[in-house]
């Protein structure tokens, strides 16, 4: 076993003016072949940075100020571009995170494998496309000849990773840097895309440094895990060591804000009042234009669910399933074309905008990205006032429950007067929470609230929706990809593929004795499920 | 085995999201090169433009046939309306009128500014409104991007040239005529911002606050057009000084008594090869000041807009 | 590839390599010597000179058509296609025989009913033309050599008229043309002149071209004015239509894109004067004169002591400098006919003449001007009068006038003066134009003598019966010095009622190639005698 | 793709309507009396008022714009006021100028444009960039006639490479034609340069910052092969836009060039036409500008499919 990659005491500087000096500094570490090490933090942590510093690849205001890397003991740290990009695809390889836009969408695949042998490869054009075919079938897509020739937007995610793993690994490299590679991915996608990487990986000895920061992926796939900490490696172990036996206590922390695919258990009041009800609620967007034909997409369909008073339902599915077409028809963003929606009783479903005026106020959303949620040009204060003066309430009155809402959502009142921009992404979210509840909702939708943010803050955040969830006895619809944060959530549960609710019941039992066969496939295919993260 | 606390480490993740902490716009906006050089050369025209009958000038339409194409810096004299006849530097010579080039460029930058400003304001007012409604009333959509389409179709310098042609040219028609081709490209930008803008989770939110469409639109929505309209209006205001300068070229501009420096330049072509500094004093204030507008537009789109760069 | 094919090939490349390079600058030009492109001075857009009085029009008349008489350059009608005539003693039948030879493009011999066919047309929109025709009982063709005209009573201007060198000139057509209505164009371009309309080559604001006419037998005289023999020395004459920016034209003249501009802008005269290669050949002994029209209709102008101020603030030497500025192209002339032809003299002239701006301002302190303002309409594409407005503002206002300068084209100044609107409703008070002398010479042809009010041929609308009465025994009249006479009285008469403001005569130069001869007096822009060496 | 050609093609159909109201509205509503200005000098207002009902423009202006609709559908744009002659003639002889320089603007404006571009956004930031930058806003800011009388000043008078006005159509030789041509394209095609280049410049730029560049170097490709292949490629889009749009505002520049060049083409024409109130042939020109408007609109949305395979209409 040599070590394909060693990075001593690596230093990368930030531009200045940043808010720390180093992207990453004294970093240290070693790929042997036919191993997977992990590199792991949250975001800002520097472990992308890490991984462009090793291909050559940072942009001019990172500069690498100390530190070696080698690659097969060769010292790359400062050498020319030119021996740089002769080792790239041919001794180094990088798959990167977003298969979509890692791909040049006016190339198809196979011209852009074919790039990589012309470069790096003297061969006759018979013998790249058998390359290419070969290497095609290697990463299993089905139908090789039809993919040469296919762009990228013709292919499911899953298959332009595929075509990222084949184009990286098409020369054999000794390393391969995954950075976040199924971070992008559908649940399901990223348990194939993972066993992929592991058995190319072992089949081919090849070295992997594997950046993510997800904790089930790392139990999924690591030999060793490397922590990083604002830049600095803060711990170094085997997987075994570090997700069990954390050192640090950063490390302890994230492992511990990681939620247990383990249903919590309460008791759930069976007789409390319905605040919302569906049935068989259904969205059909049509596609019209004056000669194409005429598609249908069904968005959602025959949806039939219920929101007690205090109790959260989660909606858990892939993308594209529906479940967020359920959230907006609930809100009336956009409108139904079937079914009715009860809300107290009565069915909003159909209501024009002045009727359903009164009825928003009890339904509120918290959207998922905090940082398009926020009107960049208003206040915190404006945000957060802007409901309860559009109904009638004083002004006056209207700003001290604003204040009072922020120290709900454990802010300083004092930040009211100041602009998004100046928050993070968890505090942005805390406040939109505090924009909904400004309303006293009946019903709270969180439409994958917690889903953009660092797992650390994720727990917080999720902590806080629960506890005023408890404290106001309010009914929430729970939107989310994440099993494990549906697992810590929801009272129920509904699983939704393909526009329709495959399963609803109980969160213990959905979760305990899934009944359909994609509910199954789901949850094998979460990461990390057959491991026991240390306790928080 | 101790609890970390959370709570420190959320302190933490704010401090790095300081790293993508952006300042206010308007600090960026200041410090700007672009935008300081911009603004710095436009106040001084500004200066010139409203101290113009301080700085050296005489009456820019007085003429006198005896000091016909003077050079620049000769002496001569000229006629006052009273009578009178006074000696007179001509600082960048004279016309073939025997008119004092440096008091007509002078007293041309109140011309240009005016029409560059009013152009741009018109042509925004105009497009806002219209935008406004083709990106939030659906039904009104259709036929009023038709006609914006229409009249986008039919090249801007062939409407101005036509409308003041047929209109008496003054500075009134000259301004509608230049900012009416421009009336369909704000529109377009307004609406596609509209329709963007209407997307955000945020004005989704204000619309689940049960705002009513009205305050959406303005309080959300225009809001948040102002800086990709503000660079808009900064290259319409250029334009619209090259176009005014253009038609005064072409002799369907306004009136050749009202100095400008298209005008100028518009009499001193006849001469080019003897007298260049009919055309060139003028034809430097003209270039300056566009240069100037679109510098500082540049520099408001890379700091207001940065999206903007490919829509020019 | 074969050699010969692999030769041409590179020929080619080298012929246009060599071209682009501009080395073989004219390479492409056919037969250089024996085309002559000339710069006119406005775009050709009518065909018809009877149809229109545009001097484009008619100088194109002269290209391609012949007229029975011709104007010299002493001013003295001459026989053109007339070979003799005769009067009778009644002075009431004229009867002309054509000279022989005559024959139309399409081959066609001219007959006299082609030329009574062509002096019927001409007679109803021409204004000298209509004059004759209010005297003619009627025309015949009694042999196909000669035509005859019956007068009702005898008429002092029948040669004046039919040799009349401007617009309209008595351009004699094939008479199944010369048949169309007066107010419909023609749509066939067939004369008998020195050249041939080469009509597929016609290019509205592009270019004209006129071809050699072969057939044409000239007069023995030499050539003089519009009369003379009319030889052509070229085969091909090229119209620049496009050209019309100053600058360019001059620039093209120097480098010998064009052979001649027919009318230089004054600016240039210093520079085509100073260039070795080029020449200002002489081609006119009748100045232009500028004029400055009053509407007669509407306040102030409707006052005449309003106009007799105005009289006085305009004289004439700041007119001229401004626009002209070259001292030897211009001269004050105190006539409101042009100065050095029979009727040019000062007579009445004073209040112009002898007046200064202390004056006017007296005169118009008296005359009750209420400050209505003055709308003086200035064409802005025009650069021969360009500058005339501005002048006149600046004075008018110096005087005590409130003037509204507005600056439109001229095309805009040509329909709006024909409006009898008030100011308010898109009326005017003054414009400025520009007169070829021979349009204005004589009380006849002088159309802002014209004072019949409303009924007048010409925009401005003047009335005053007296002057009238005056216009008509001036028509009548048959001697020489009564005519003279007649003409004193009935300038000074104009003066008195300030029908219009004469500013002054100026030549305009026409500039050429040092290598084009044979320029001769024609007092027009006529094109034939040319030699390019 | 068939479905989206006719859909696009019946779509221009209401946009050459509304062009054409517009364009008649603008005219006959405004003063200018062309009968007058054919009478001539000495007419006097009887002959005018003939004139002008021989024109047809003595009836109702909804008369008038149906007679002239009719006319138009039927392939007639009637009769010029001003030449008497069909304006399908008149353009006819005026539109090989115009094609003329227009193509050779463009072709000069991308040809010099593009590569500039690619290469400032590749040295963002840097003294080439900044040069071109500045010669992109300089070239912006100054008036096309200026600059022609400069050109013309030094090449053609100073160095006499080049003639100094006017048009020799291609079938009288290539040489002659590209020797008129040549320094009025340049003129005219400064201020695309300068258009073209800053977009490609951003466009470049922007797909530079790309995930899909980023993987191109990380293959170890050369960077020319990634500017081109991979960036230029991808900022095709926007580029093949502006490039729609410039050959759009490529006409106003067109009649400024023309004048200062003597060039017979259709800007002359329309501004001949519009100063001697010809309406029928201002409504044909414009109708034709509007007309090519909107096909090289539809061109350029075609070069989408052949520029980015994701576009499929």
């Amino acid at each position: 076993m040599s070590a394909v990659l060693e990075v001593r005491d690596l230093a990368i500087a930030l531009p200045a003016g940043s808010d720390r000096s180093h992207a990453v500094s004294r970093v240290s570490f070693t790929v042997t072949s036919g191993e997977i090490v992990c590199l792991v933090g949250e975001s800002g942590s520097g472990k992308s940075v890490i991984a462009q510093g090793i291909m050559g690849l940072l942009p001019k205001g990172l500069p690498v100020t100390a530190g070696t890397i080698l690659l097969e003991g060769e010292n790359i740290t400062h050498a020319p571009p030119e021996r740089l990009r002769a080792l790239r695809a041919a001794r180094m390889s990088m798959v990167f995170q977003e298969p979509m836009t890692a791909l040049n969408p006016v190339m198809t695949c196979g011209e852009q494998i074919e790039e990589v042998l012309r470069e790096h490869a003297a061969l006759g054009p018979a013998e790249r496309r058998a390359k290419i075919l070969a290497i095609l079938r290697e990463v299993s897509l089905p139908d090789p000849e039809r993919i040469v020739a296919a762009y990228p937007h013709q292919l499911s995610g899953g298959q332009r990773q595929r075509i990222m793993i084949a184009m990286a690994l098409v020369l054999e490299p000794a390393l391969l840097i995954a950075d976040e590679p199924t971070t992008a991915l559908d649940v399901t996608t990223q348990a194939q895309i993972l066993r992929l990487i592991a058995d190319l990986q072992s089949r081919h000895g090849t070295g992997v440094l594997f950046i993510t920061h997800d904790f089930g992926v790392v139990a999924e796939i690591a030999h060793r895990v490397a922590v990083l900490r604002l830049g600095e490696l803060v711990e170094l172990g085997t997987k075994q060591d570090v997700l069990t036996r954390p050192q640090h206590a950063y490390t302890r922390m994230l492992i511990g804000s990681v939620p247990s695919l383990r249903p919590r258990t309460r008791q759930a009041d069976a007789n409390a009042p319905v605040v919302l009800s569906t049935h068989g609620l259904g969205k059909t967007y049509r596609d019209r234009s004056w000669f194409g034909k005429r598609r249908d997409v069904r968005a959602a369909d025959d949806v039939t669910l219920e929101i007690r008073r205090g109790q959260t339902l989660g909606i858990v599915g892939e993308s594209g399933s529906g479940k967020s077409t359920v959230a907006r028809c609930v809100v009336r963003l956009i409108d139904p074309t079937e079914g009715d929606i009860r809300l107290s009783g009565q069915d909003i479903a159909r209501l024009g905008a002045a009727a359903l005026r009164p009825l928003r106020r009890k339904v509120q959303i918290v959207f998922q990205d905090p940082y398009r949620s926020l009107n960049p040009r208003r206040t915190v204060e404006e945000a957060v006032i802007e409901g309860p003066l559009n109904y009638g309430v004083p002004r006056r009155e209207a700003l001290e429950r604003a204040r009072r809402l922020m120290e709900l959502v454990r802010m300083d009142p004092a930040v009211l007067a100041r602009y998004p921009h100046q928050f993070s992404g968890g505090q942005r979210q805390r406040i939109c929470i505090a924009r909904a509840l400004a309303m006293e909702p009946e019903l709270l939708i969180a439409d994958e609230a917690v889903s953009a943010l660092d797992v650390s803050v994720q727990a917080q955040v999720l902590e806080l929706l629960e506890e005023i969830r408890e404290r106001l006895s309010l009914a929430m619809l729970f939107i989310t990809h994440d099993l494990r944060v549906a697992a810590q959530i929801c009272d129920q549960v509904a699983v939704m593929s393909q526009g329709r609710v495959v399963e609803y019941g109980p969160a213990a039992s959905v979760f305990g004795a899934p009944r359909h066969e994609y509910t199954r496939a789901l949850f094998d295919a979460a990461p990390g499920r057959g491991f026991e993260f240390a306790a928080a | 085995m101790e609890t970390p606390d959370a709570r420190q480490y959320e302190a933490l993740s704010v401090e790095s999201a300081a790293v993508v902490r952006r300042e206010s716009a308007w600090q960026r906006v200041k410090r700007n090169w672009s935008v300081r050089i911009g603004g710095a050369v436009l106040v001084v025209l500004l200066l010139v433009a409203l101290i113009a009958p301080f700085l050296g000038t005489v009456d820019p339409t007085l003429f006198d046939a005896a000091s016909r194409d003077l050079l620049p810096g000769q002496a001569g004299e000229i006629t006052t309306l009273e009578g009178e006849t006074v000696k007179h530097s001509f600082l960048m010579g004279s016309d073939s009128f025997g008119r004092d080039i440096y008091s007509r460029v002078v007293y041309g930058t109140r011309v240009s500014l005016i029409v560059g400003v009013a152009t741009a304001l018109l042509a925004l007012a105009f497009g806002i409104v219209l935008g406004l409604s083709a990106g939030y009333l659906r039904w009104l959509d259709g036929i009023l991007m038709r006609v914006m389409d229409g009249i986008m179709a039919i090249p801007a310098i062939l409407i101005a040239i036509s409308l003041v042609a047929m209109w008496k040219g003054s500075l009134l028609t000259v301004v509608i005529a230049i900012a009416i081709p421009e009336i369909p490209r704000v529109t377009r930008l307004v609406r596609s911002l509209v329709l963007t803008i209407r997307e955000e989770p945020y004005v989704e939110a204000a619309l689940s606050l049960g705002t009513p469409t009205w305050k959406i639109m303005f309080s959300h929505i225009l809001p948040n057009t102002v800086a990709p309209l503000v660079v808009q209006g900064t290259y319409i205001c250029a334009a619209g000084i090259l176009t005014e300068a253009i038609l005064s070229f072409l002799g369907v501009g306004l009136p050749p008594d009202i100095p400008t420096w298209g005008n100028v330049m518009a009499e001193g072509r006849a001469q080019f090869n003897e007298y260049p500094h009919n055309i060139f004093f003028p034809g430097i204030f003209l270039a300056a000041t566009v240069l100037a507008v679109n510098i500082l537009g540049d520099g408001l789109r890379d700091t207001l807009d940065p999206k903007m760069a490919k829509r020019v | 590839m074969n050699i010969a094919r692999k030769f041409a090939v590179i020929a080619a490349v080298t012929a246009s390599a060599a071209a682009i390079s501009g080395l073989s600058f004219n390479s492409a030009a056919q037969d250089d010597a024996k085309v002559l492109r000339i710069v006119p001075h406005s775009n050709l857009a009518i065909l018809d000179p009877i149809w229109t009085t545009a001097y484009m029009s008619r100088n194109h008349g002269y290209m391609i058509y012949d007229t029975p008489f011709g104007t010299d350059e002493k001013n003295q009608i001459k026989p053109q296609m007339v070979d003799t005539w005769s009067v009778s003693p009644d002075n009431r039948l004229w009867t002309f025989k054509l000279r022989p030879g005559l024959e139309f493009h399409d081959g066609k011999p001219v007959t006299g009913e082609d030329v009574v066919a062509s002096i019927a047309r001409w007679g109803k929109r021409d204004a000298m033309g209509s004059a004759l025709m209010t005297f003619v009982e009627r025309m015949d063709a009694p042999a196909p050599d000669t035509f005859r005209i019956f007068l009702r009573e005898q008429c002092g201007f029948v040669l004046e008229a039919l040799g009349k060198p401007s617009s309209n000139a008595l351009f004699i057509m094939p008479k199944r043309i010369a048949d169309t209505d007066a107010f419909k164009q023609i749509e066939e371009y067939i004369g008998s002149g020195p050249y041939i309309f080469k009509r597929d080559e016609f290019k509205p604001g592009d270019k004209a071209v006129y071809l050699k006419n072969t057939k044409y037998v000239p007069r023995k005289e030499a050539p003089s004015g519009t009369a003379g023999g009319k030889r052509v020395y070229v085969d091909r004459v090229e119209w620049n239509l496009a050209l019309r920016d100053g600058q360019a034209q001059v620039n093209a003249l120097q480098k010998g894109e064009v052979d001649i501009i027919e009318a230089l802008p004054f600016d240039h005269y210093e520079t085509v004067k100073k260039d070795p290669s080029l020449q200002i050949p002489k081609y006119s002994t009748v100045n232009l004169q500028y004029m400055a029209r009053f509407n007669h209709l509407h306040k102030p102008f409707d006052n005449v002591k309003v106009r007799r101020a105005v009289l006085a603030a305009f004289s004439q030497e700041p007119f001229l400098r401004a626009q002209v500025g070259v001292k030897e192209l211009y001269n004050v002339c105190p006539s409101m006919f042009t100065c050095g032809t029979p009727y040019g003299s000062p007579a009445g002239s004073d209040i112009q003449s002898k007046s200064n701006m202390k004056k006017a301002q007296e005169l118009l302190k008296a005359s009750g001007y209420d400050g209505t303002p003055v709308v003086v309409m200035k064409p802005t594409d025009l650069a021969a009068i360009q500058k005339l407005p501005d002048v006149a503002a600046q004075l008018l206002r110096q005087a005590g006038f409130k003037v509204d300068l507005q600056a439109m084209d001229w095309q805009t100044l040509v329909g709006r003066r024909a409006k009898k609107d008030p100011d308010d409703k898109g009326g005017w008070d003054m414009f400025l134009t520009a007169w070829q002398g021979h349009d204005i010479w004589n009380p006849i042809a002088n159309a802002a003598m014209d004072t019949r009010g409303e009924q007048s041929g010409w925009f401005g609308w003047a009335k005053d019966d007296k002057l009238v009465e005056l216009r008509n025994q001036f028509m009548r009249e048959t001697d020489d010095a009564k005519k003279k006479r007649l003409a004193d009285a009935i300038q000074t008469r104009a003066f008195e009622i300030g029908t219009h403001v004469p500013l002054g005569e100026y030549s305009q130069p026409m500039a050429a190639r040092k290598n084009i001869s044979g320029f001769f007096i024609t007092n027009g822009n006529l094109y034939w005698n040319l030699k390019k060496n | 793709m068939y479905a989206f050609l006719a859909r696009r093609l019946l779509a221009t159909i209401p946009v050459l309507a509304i062009v054409a109201v517009l364009v008649f509205l603008m005219l006959r509503l405004t003063p200018g009396d062309p009968a007058a200005i054919l009478a001539g000098d000495a007419a006097n207002t009887e002959q005018i008022a003939q004139i002008r009902a021989g024109l047809g423009l003595d009836r109702p202006v909804p008369v008038q714009f149906m007679i002239w609709l009719g006319n138009m559908l039927s392939g007639d744009l009637g009769e010029s006021f001003y030449y008497k002659m069909k304006v399908t003639a008149l353009i006819g002889q005026r539109i090989e100028p115009t094609l003329s320089l227009a193509a050779l603007t463009i072709a000069i404006a991308v040809l010099t444009a593009v590569p500039l571009g690619v290469l400032a956004a590749w040295r963002f930031g840097g003294w080439f960039d900044r040069a071109l930058m500045g010669f992109a806003v300089m070239g912006f800011s100054v008036p096309v006639f200026v600059l022609a009388y400069i050109l013309i000043w030094i090449v053609s008078l100073k160095l006499g490479w080049l003639p100094v006005q006017g048009y020799r159509r291609i079938a009288d030789g290539f040489g002659p034609w590209l020797q008129h041509l040549i320094l009025p394209s340049i003129t005219l095609s400064v201020i695309y340069i300068a258009l073209i280049a800053r977009v490609t410049r951003a466009s470049v730029l922007e797909t530079l910052g790309e995930d899909y560049i980023r993987t191109a170097r990380a293959k170890g490709l050369r960077e020319a092969r990634v500017l081109v292949r991979h960036a230029l490629a991808n900022a095709a889009v926007p580029i093949a836009t502006i490039i729609g749009i410039g050959i759009a505002l490529l006409i106003g520049g067109v009649v400024v060039t023309e004048s200062v060049y003597a060039i017979p083409g259709l800007g002359r024409l329309t501004v001949d036409a519009v100063l001697a109130r010809d309406f029928p042939t201002i409504q044909g020109v414009i109708l034709l500008f509007s007309l090519f408007y909107v096909l090289i609109n539809l061109l350029v949305d075609l070069s989408y499919v052949i520029l980015d395979p994701r576009i499929r209409y």
